[in-house]
């Protein structure tokens, strides 16, 4: 189990740099300067190169990519150009924000879908199954800005009953609560379809498999077949599936968040990227990179726990 | 035992029974009755696809959600069981009609320890409490002869070997003390010292309870072992039905006896006994003949009266136990089994040898990982393997499924290089060439005939692709003498021309092992390899297969290996047998010597654990307990050791046994002396 | 002894390739969503290939004649956008943009997912460490940041678009390969082919490959829909096709601020994007449908 | 009166003399004399009207010209219970505000801090913490003199040391302010540092032209010795990063920093919020507001819409034409708009063999039709442009015929030029505000009918921005911002090597014209050399200029007190709000 835990942890350390170093490099194709991304378009050729020297911008890549390195291991996430500030003062309030909204929506998205996929797959074919698949399939889908089209022109425009941004600011009256709703709905909207198809997916299968007609021809209930015999044993291949939308609840995050305005990491990771904000990308890849390979650790440990044939192997 | 004072358990009045596609009914069961008492077992046999196991959950009313039964009822204990409701269904099953599946892997909750999965059936049935659940779940495992019970209980079904598992869900049936035992398949893939084993308890279990058996098989031999009265089932119709003596004895259904007359019997061989197929093949559920289903391919057919209108089923000679379904029944001649037509030929005289293998080893190292260099270990499928086999005859391996014999194949096709040892083909030495680096002629003068026929050709491409493409690789025939040529060796392996434009999904099994054959024909090979070229098929097109391969070495004078794990096959086919085990050789000799004391005891228990479609042969009964242990930890000594009923003391854990040597040239490797080994009686003798 | 052997069967009446793809492709008619699905699609490749003929404006000319009048009228259908171009033929030629885009990208990473994959599942070793090492690497990314990150750096264009698809795309695809090869790799016929002197690349492209199509088949699909929905969403967020060729995630992104007064004008190119998604999707699961039961 | 003004400057008796004459208009006049030093109030009189009314009148509102009067009034009869204002801006770190690159950027901190100068809506430049500025006839020596008893937040009183440190602060280029880029003609020299860069060539660096360049008169006196002649002085001392920071925060601006202004920031999280609270002991007249607050909505124009329709905001700090639409249908938004000198312009390098030739530019001026441009991509908001760019409200404006689109001439330019077929080329614009994208492509349809194809390659505005002025961008469509006169424009845009040539454009017949127009004070002769300036840019000139911008924005009518100014400055503590 240790050395589990040691090698993931010797991967997840290898994908880090690996990932910070291609970014670093994809970042020294563009005609950006830092220097110049400071300062403003308006600032001198003088007073682009001073600040250029003072940085020691004009240093190999190598020398700058380690100690970026160095100074990231001490904590120092670098100086932000799009924000004119500290990565530091950005970061851990964005990912905060974000974390609301992506636990908010995990929190919907993990009983629903278990449940509309386990409904859905214990009968296959039928009405209800159809009409679930066929549902999830259209949310699905529906892009992320189209649902925020459609869901704002419904609650903000003709009800009424929704702020149409949610900057978590509550002087205009709006709860956090009313804020949260409608980019949660996005969230959820987009991802849930997908979950359930893979519940649905793995539970056709396991209704198929020959212990669930050992447990019928038992004299069970169906009842008992699908709770004790097919949930179980369904829940072994979507767990690192549902675990995965983490991921995508944390940084995938990026249309929603510029759709509603909303103070997150995903809008930071946009704005840093549209300015090419080197520090701000490097930092967000890494926590990006950092959520991935530990969700995926999880998957893989969460597995181990439910599946006894890898348990005791 | 079929006491009329006895009371049915299970009757089958004219069950019809259909399944619901979106093509329509298709009507799978039309038609069949039969009725089964207290205490009595009834084997239902048939080839694949002729609705046993649509019987068997028929039965069970688990007919899944497109079947249905059409017509005809189904009673059990006189109740018909369509007219249940679902709770008294639930009553019913587990509790006084429990099954027995084909794949006992499959059929146990994975995520489920062995003994929750036991204690649900006193529990739903009898509201038993936890601990009593507990101990009646020890207690049944006990019973079926499982090592260690409480540990087991608290085992999940992937920790348990087949064997095991298997006898995991015969307990789990027998728990409630269940009137009828639908077993379906119950010791298909297991191999054949685990299926005698199991077989064997099924056999221990009726003696002391009153249960009622369905036997659903497609292995008359195993039927023999434990039923009473048996069923011959074809396309969807029970053909004939009577007690097990009487049916074999004297078959009045010439598919019966297109049966008996396709399996080798163990102790038969190709000189003495030839097998005769049974032509063309079952006519699938939505083409069913008129009249007789068997008629089309019936060598007794008479088409005014066989294909008009319904076969009714009537007692043979007016014994009211024996039912058979054919008109022409009573003009039947006495049967009897095949007999060589022409002069037996003289086994063929050793001649020089093709293929020579010495001192041959196959390791595979187990790596352990990225970063755990340290933590690989070795897999030692062969080790120290001597064989000959000479021009024009056949070798054949025999062995449980992991003994190597498959590693064995691979290494002589090229397709793994051997760790250490020589294999040399006709001189040239090709052990360590894999096959990439063998030159043309060496990969024309081997070649090999696959297991799986499903798997064997390419679903991709056209049959004659596959010839085609052959013959140019080995040949360098250019295209259109390629085809031409392809067209050429279909009909040597009786296969239409025409077929070389269809897809092997089009194909039957049978056909896309001819295929395979024609396809290993192509370079004109002097070896051919085949590997369990026969396992996957019915018996009826096994036979063909089988002598279609006797015909081509015979015509061609090419060397054959021929490995499998069925000693009535390799019996039947082999010039020269190797027995492995655990990957070694440790027993070699011709056919008659391998299959007549001495024997090796591992030898031994094979030959008595075979399953033998005659009741009138009388076999040993040797037992193997435990498991194959596994090829990461081959024991030091003997292999067998573990298992040897005949283990002679410690030294068979610690020293590797001697090999024996008889003047005839057969090959023993055992620490027990060979005139003790020769001394025993045979295995399998006919009490006629 | 075994003549008969040849009446066997039902026999078949030869037919050609083209024969054959129709009743494939006709089997669809077994799935009504899969029909659905397939509706939709082909309704969007004929608008893309009849663009020059049905669309009733230059999509890019602006209407000076109509003032600040973007609603729907007799003279523009589904109205204009703020820049007073015709609504429906930026639709209609929008198809064009996305239908393009899409397949040249899923297909450029199907080319080096599937060779990777190949190479990966074929040779296994230190080949598929590599391989599945850097694949996982990539994957390790969120597909979005990745996608910001790549055409921020690289300019949006069709080019850097479908650069950024391959790469994030074909790491997936190598995986499925791989998984598929690995266990082709174990078939009888691909012995069979070694066993008659055949090359590495011929197996892996003519004996495994064909046979892994039904998964890809399906996967590519889904694909374009992922990447209908990439292109998209890379438009809404301004990392789009470089005006002024239309672009239906660019279209919402310019109107999606007059969406109280001029609705239509961003909920038509939603609609369409949509529409073409659910098409992929639902075509996907139709085809799965019956590749289950074939 | 004529003898106390012409103490002020010797040029204004005779501007006096021409408004009575009628030969400048009074907005002219006003500009002219402010600039010269003449206080506000005192031209306002000369002119003979009221300030405050002329104030109000160009900062016009589409719908509710109403809704500005009595503000007063309004203020004092209900103050809603919740005094706050919400505005829709950016909220961007603030740490250093002489580094500032964008409005902005400056809008919260201008809460906190003052300029010297203040330039109003109506294009006209008062003293704000300056009590007046006077300037030598050779427009060389200016004079500054600071208002008295201005106190900072921490009560200390402003003196020019204050004034004095944050000048010599902008000027060092190692602080990296944009000043330098305004003031570097006539307040800096460049010297060798002694070090070579990588080519070998030596580096230069900047510094003060002369020790007493900013010289300390008295304890609120400070005396700008120039280098050159300088007309623009306290246009420049309103630069958005030219605010008046207290000296002992060393440049450092944040939460609770010292200032003069009328709010203190207590809250700031960039990227989300900033909160300014009204503070006591301010110099002027207590704001009305008790506190401001700027969200930040991010760079989507839809999410600021939501966020004023849900009325999650009382106002935007700026508006695009995309929103323009959906801000007239809001009953409770009133659209403010005024004329400015903003403006864009496709600027062609003639350095590259393109555009070298002056009639392959011209015939890119005649393909467009400025109003087609201005009614697709700027709604008809603004006037279109005459590609000189001199706007109608620059005092020195000529008129010269209309240049119309022209098509045919234009074929027929292009034919002389060699290029009958026309060719293809690139255009960079930046993505943001979408009008100009939008301006972009509706002259790529209009030059498509001469034959040119444009490839429109549109750029994140920060890529834009590395790329404004340098020659690998031979073809661009650049955003200018509004300056009070025509001469200041040119000279900053079009003469020959000066930092901000984007164009590269170097014409020594324009160069001596313009050096000619900048010396003349007299705004009726200057407006003679203009035209000649004006047609050399129609003729030969780098630039395609579709139009002039209005610029708008949308405040709730609660919201009283606002003006919108050309260059979108924020002075919250002029805002009340009703109930």
């Amino acid at each position: 189990m240790i050395g589990f835990f040691a090698k993931r942890l010797a991967y997840l350390v290898f994908t880090m740099l690996v990932v910070s170093f291609i970014i670093y490099t994809i970042s020294e194709f563009t005609p950006g300067d830092v220097a110049r991304k400071i300062l403003g378009p308006f600032a001198t050729k003088n007073q682009v190169e001073l600040l250029t020297e003072e940085m020691g911008l004009n240093r190999p890549v190598f020398i700058r990519y380690f100690e970026w390195v160095g100074q990231t291991l001490s904590g120092d996430l670098g100086y932000s150009t799009r924000y004119k500030t500290e990565v530091n003062n950005i970061i851990w309030g964005r990912l905060y924000n974000t974390m609301i909204l992506a636990s908010i929506a995990f929190a919907i998205i993990v009983p629903a879908s278990i449940l509309f996929g386990i409904v859905a797959g214990m009968a296959e074919a039928s009405k209800l199954d159809r009409t679930i698949s066929v549902a999830s399939i259209v949310t699905t889908s529906v892009p992320e800005f189209a649902s925020g089209v459609f869901l704002s022109w419904i609650f903000v425009i003709w009800l009424g009953i929704l702020p149409g941004t949610s900057t978590l600011d509550t002087g205009a009256g709006w709860s956090i609560a009313s804020q949260l709703v409608l980019p949660v709905a996005v969230m959820v909207l987009y991802d849930l379809g997908y979950v359930i198809r893979m519940v649905r997916a793995s539970m056709v299968e396991v209704m198929m498999r020959p212990y669930i007609r050992t447990a019928v021809l038992k004299g069970l209930r169906f009842r008992e077949v699908i709770l004790k015999h097919a949930v179980r044993n369904a829940m072994i291949a979507p767990f690192t599936v549902i675990l995965l939308q983490i991921n995508y609840l944390v940084t995938g995050v990026v249309v929603v968040e510029a759709v509603f305005a909303y103070p997150g990491f995903g809008r930071m990771m946009l704005e840093g990227a549209l300015s090419q904000d080197i520090a701000i990308i490097e930092a967000g890849a890494l926590f990006a990179v950092l959520i991935a390979v530990v969700t995926q650790i999880v998957g893989d440990f969460g597995y181990m726990l439910l599946n006894p044939r890898i348990r005791f192997s | 035992m079929t006491g009329s004072t006895k009371r049915p358990v299970l009757e089958l009045v004219n069950a019809r029974i259909s399944y619901f596609t979106r093509a329509g009914e298709i009507n799978v069961v039309p038609d069949i009755s039969f009725t089964l008492h207290e205490g009595e077992a009834l084997g239902l046999v048939g080839e694949s696809g002729c609705g046993k196991s649509t019987v068997a959950f028929a039965v069970m009313n688990y007919l899944g959600g497109s079947g249905r039964l059409t017509g005809g009822r189904i009673l059990f204990e006189g109740r018909d069981m369509q007219k249940m409701s679902a709770a008294e269904l639930r009553a019913v099953r587990g509790n006084k009609m429990s099954m027995v599946y084909q794949d006992p892997m499959s059929s146990l909750n994975p995520v489920m320890t062995v003994g929750r999965q036991l204690m649900e059936v006193p529990i739903i049935h009898e509201g038993a409490s936890e601990a009593a659940a507990r101990e009646r779940a020890i207690a049944i495992l006990k019973e079926v002869n499982l090592p260690d019970p409480e540990s087991v209980f608290e085992r999940y079904p992937h920790q348990l070997s087949g064997g095991q598992q298997q006898r995991v869900v015969i307990a789990m049936a027998l728990m409630s003390e269940p009137s009828l035992l639908v077993m379906d398949e119950p010791t298909t893939g297991l191999d054949v010292t685990v299926e005698a084993a199991v077989l064997d308890l099924v056999v221990r279990l009726r003696e002391t309870r009153n249960s009622a058996i369905v036997f659903i098989s497609h292995n008359l031999g195993t039927v023999v072992r434990i039923c009473d009265r048996i069923g011959v089932m074809y396309a969807g119709e029970l053909v004939e039905e009577g007690p097990i003596g009487k049916v074999f004895r004297d078959p009045r259904h010439p598919y019966t006896r297109g049966l008996l007359d396709c399996i080798p019997v163990l102790g038969s061989d190709k000189r003495s006994a030839p097998l005769v197929p049974i032509p063309g093949q079952v006519p699938p559920a939505m083409a069913r003949p008129r009249g007789c289903v068997f008629a089309p391919r019936c060598p007794h057919v008479v088409p005014e009266r066989c294909s008009v209108g319904d076969i009714p089923t009537s007692p043979a000679g007016g014994d009211a136990e024996h039912l058979v379904q054919c008109v022409r029944e009573p003009e039947l001649p006495d049967y009897r089994r095949p007999q060589a037509s022409g002069p037996i030929e003289a086994a063929i005289e050793a001649s020089e040898p093709m293929l020579s293998i010495v001192h041959l080893d196959k390791v595979y190292r187990q790596a352990g990982g990225l970063f755990d260099s340290a933590g690989g270990y070795d897999v030692r499928a062969l080790s120290d393997v001597n064989l000959e086999a000479q021009r024009g005859t056949t070798l054949a391996i025999v062995g449980e499924s992991g003994c190597g014999k498959s590693t064995l194949a691979k290494v002589l096709t090229g397709l793994e290089k051997a760790t250490a040892g020589k294999v040399s083909l006709g001189g040239v030495e090709i052990g360590d060439t894999a096959v990439e680096n063998r030159s043309r002629a060496v990969k024309r003068q081997l070649q090999m005939v696959f297991q799986n026929p499903d798997s064997t050709l390419n679903p991709s491409h056209s049959i004659g692709y596959a010839i085609a493409r052959t013959l140019q690789r080995l040949k360098r025939l250019a295209g259109g003498l390629a085809n031409r040529e392809a067209r050429g060796l279909m009909e040597t392996v009786k296969l239409p021309a025409d077929f070389v434009a269809r897809k092997p999904r089009q194909l039957s099994g049978g056909q896309k092992q001819r295929v395979a054959i024609a396809r290993a024909l192509a370079g004109g090979p002097e070896l051919m390899v085949a590997d369990e070229p026969v396992s996957a098929l019915d018996v009826s097109v096994q036979a063909a297969i089988i002598n279609l391969l006797i015909e081509i070495q015979r015509q061609r004078g090419a060397t054959l290996v021929f490995i499998s794990h069925d000693l009535s096959v390799v019996r039947y086919l082999a010039d020269r047998v190797a027995v492995m085990y655990l990957g070694k050789i440790v027993e070699a000799g011709t056919v008659e010597q391998v299959f007549a004391p001495p024997y090796h005891p591992y030898t031994e228990a094979l030959l008595s654990a075979v399953p033998i479609p005659d009741p009138d042969v009388k076999q040993k009964r040797i037992i193997l307990e435990g498991n194959i242990p596994s090829v990461t930890n081959v024991p030091p000594g003997c292999p067998f050791a573990t298992r040897c009923p005949r283990k002679v003391g410690p030294i068979c854990d610690t020293t590797p046994p001697p090999e024996l040597r008889t003047p005839g040239g057969h090959r023993i490797v055992c620490h027990i002396p060979l005139e003790e080994l020769t001394v025993v009686d045979p295995v399998v003798k006919r009490a006629s | 002894m075994t003549t008969d052997v040849r009446n066997f069967g039902a026999t078949r009446p030869r037919d050609g390739k083209l024969a054959r793809l129709l009743r494939r492709i006709a089997l669809l008619r077994e799935s009504p969503v899969g029909m659905i699905g397939a509706g939709l699609v082909l309704f969007w490749i004929l608008v893309a290939i009849l663009a020059p003929l049905i669309s009733p404006y230059d999509p890019n000319a602006n209407d000076f004649e109509i003032a600040r009048d973007w609603y729907p009228s007799a003279r523009h259908w589904l109205g204009t956008d703020n820049q007073s171009r015709d609504l429906l033929s930026r639709i209609i030629w929008g198809s064009r943009t996305v239908l393009i885009v899409a397949p040249t990208a899923v297909g450029c990473a199907y080319v080096i997912g599937c060779l990777m994959g190949l190479l990966a599942g074929y040779y296994r070793g230190w080949v598929d460490l590599v391989v599945m090492r850097i694949s996982d690497i990539i994957l390790s990314f969120p597909v979005i940041i990745l996608y910001m990150i790549i055409i921020a750096n690289f300019g949006p264009s069709a080019f850097n678009i479908i650069l950024a698809v391959t790469f994030i795309a074909a790491p997936q695809i190598t995986r499925i390969v791989r998984g598929l090869t690995l266990e082709l790799r174990e078939r009888d016929y691909v012995a069979a082919a070694k066993m008659r002197g055949e090359s590495a690349w011929y197996i892996m492209l003519v004996e495994i490959l064909p046979n892994a199509r039904g998964p890809l088949i399906v996967d590519a699909c889904l694909r374009m829909g992922y990447t209908t929905i990439a292109i998209g969403v890379l438009g809404f967020l301004g990392l789009g096709l470089p005006p002024p060729d239309p672009d239906w995630g660019g279209m919402v992104k310019d109107s999606y601020a007059l969406m109280s007064t001029y609705p239509l004008m961003s909920i038509i190119p939603c609609m369409a994007i949509s529409s073409l998604v659910v098409g992929f999707n639902l075509l996907a699961d139709g085809i799965r449908e019956i590749g289950l039961r074939d | 009166m004529s003898e106390d003004i012409k103490k002020i400057h010797p040029y204004l008796p005779t501007l006096v003399n021409q408004l009575r004459a009628g030969k400048v208009d009074r907005r002219e006049f006003l500009r002219t004399s402010t600039l010269l030093g003449l206080s506000a109030t005192a031209a306002y009189t000369l002119a003979g009207c009221d300030e405050k009314q002329e104030e109000q009148q160009s900062s016009t509102t589409e719908e509710a010209p109403a809704a500005t009067t009595t503000t007063t009034e309004t203020q004092q009869a209900a103050a809603p219970t919740d005094n706050v204002i919400r505005i829709g801006m950016r909220v961007p770190a603030l740490e250093d505000p002489a580094t500032f690159s964008w409005v902005y950027d400056s809008n919260v901190t201008r809460q906190v801090c003052d300029y010297l100068t203040r330039t109003g809506v109506d294009n006209v430049t008062r003293p704000w913490l300056l009590e007046k500025w006077e300037a030598s006839p050779d427009l060389k020596t200016w004079t500054l003199t600071l208002k008295k008893g201005i106190k900072w937040s921490n009560g200390d009183e402003l003196v020019a040391d204050h004034a004095i440190w944050n000048l010599t602060r902008w000027l060092d280029e190692k602080v990296g302010s944009s000043v330098v880029g305004l003031m570097k003609g006539y307040m800096l020299t460049e010297y060798d540092t002694g070090q070579k860069d990588d080519a070998g060539n030596p580096k230069m660096g900047t510094k003060l032209w002369a020790d007493n360049a900013i010289e300390k008169v008295d304890d609120y006196t400070i005396r700008l010795n120039c280098k050159e002649a300088q007309l623009a002085v306290p246009e420049h001392l309103f630069h958005y990063p030219a605010l008046i920071l207290h000296p002992s925060e060393n440049g450092k601006f944040g939460v609770n920093a010292i200032g003069t202004g009328a709010f203190t920031l207590t809250e700031l999280e960039v990227g989300k919020k900033a909160v300014l609270k009204k503070r006591d002991g301010y110099w002027g007249k207590a704001p009305a507001v008790d506190s401001i607050e700027f969200i930040d909505l991010g760079d989507d124009p839809a999410a600021s819409v939501s966020a004023l329709a849900s009325k999650q905001i009382q106002g935007l700090y700026e508006a695009s034409v995309s929103q323009f639409a959906a801000l007239q249908k809001m009953d409770h938004i009133t659209i403010y708009q005024v004329s400015t000198g903003q403006t864009a312009v496709a600027r062609m390098q003639p350095i590259h063999d393109t555009w070298k030739d002056p009639r392959v530019r011209k015939a890119m001026r005649l393909a467009i039709d400025s109003e087609k441009v201005l009614q697709a991509a700027h709604l008809g908001l603004g006037s279109p442009g005459e590609h000189h760019h001199v706007c109608p409200i620059h005092p020195e404006y000529a008129k010269l015929d209309f240049m119309k689109q022209d098509i045919e001439g234009a074929k027929k330019l292009l034919a002389d030029a060699g290029m009958p077929n026309g060719f293809e080329t690139e255009i960079f614009c930046k993505k943001d505000p979408d009008w100009e994208p939008q301006a972009v492509q509706v002259m790529a349809e209009m030059w498509k009918q001469i034959g040119v194809n444009v490839k429109i390659n549109v750029l994140p505005s920060d890529q834009y921005w590395e790329i404004w002025n340098v020659e690998t961008a031979p073809f661009a469509f650049t955003t200018w911002t509004h300056r009070p006169l025509g001469v200041m424009v040119l000279g900053l845009a079009y003469r020959t090597g000066v930092p901000w040539n984007e164009s590269f454009y170097s014409n020594p017949k324009f160069d001596e014209t313009l050096t000619r127009a900048e010396g003349i004070l007299d705004v009726e002769e200057r407006r003679k050399v203009m035209v000649e300036l004006e047609q050399i840019m129609q003729e030969d000139g780098p630039i395609v200029q579709p139009l002039w911008r209005a610029v708008f924005t949308g405040m709730d009518k609660r919201i009283q007190g606002f003006q919108i100014h050309p260059t979108y400055y924020l002075f919250c503590e002029e805002w009340s709000l009703t109930a």
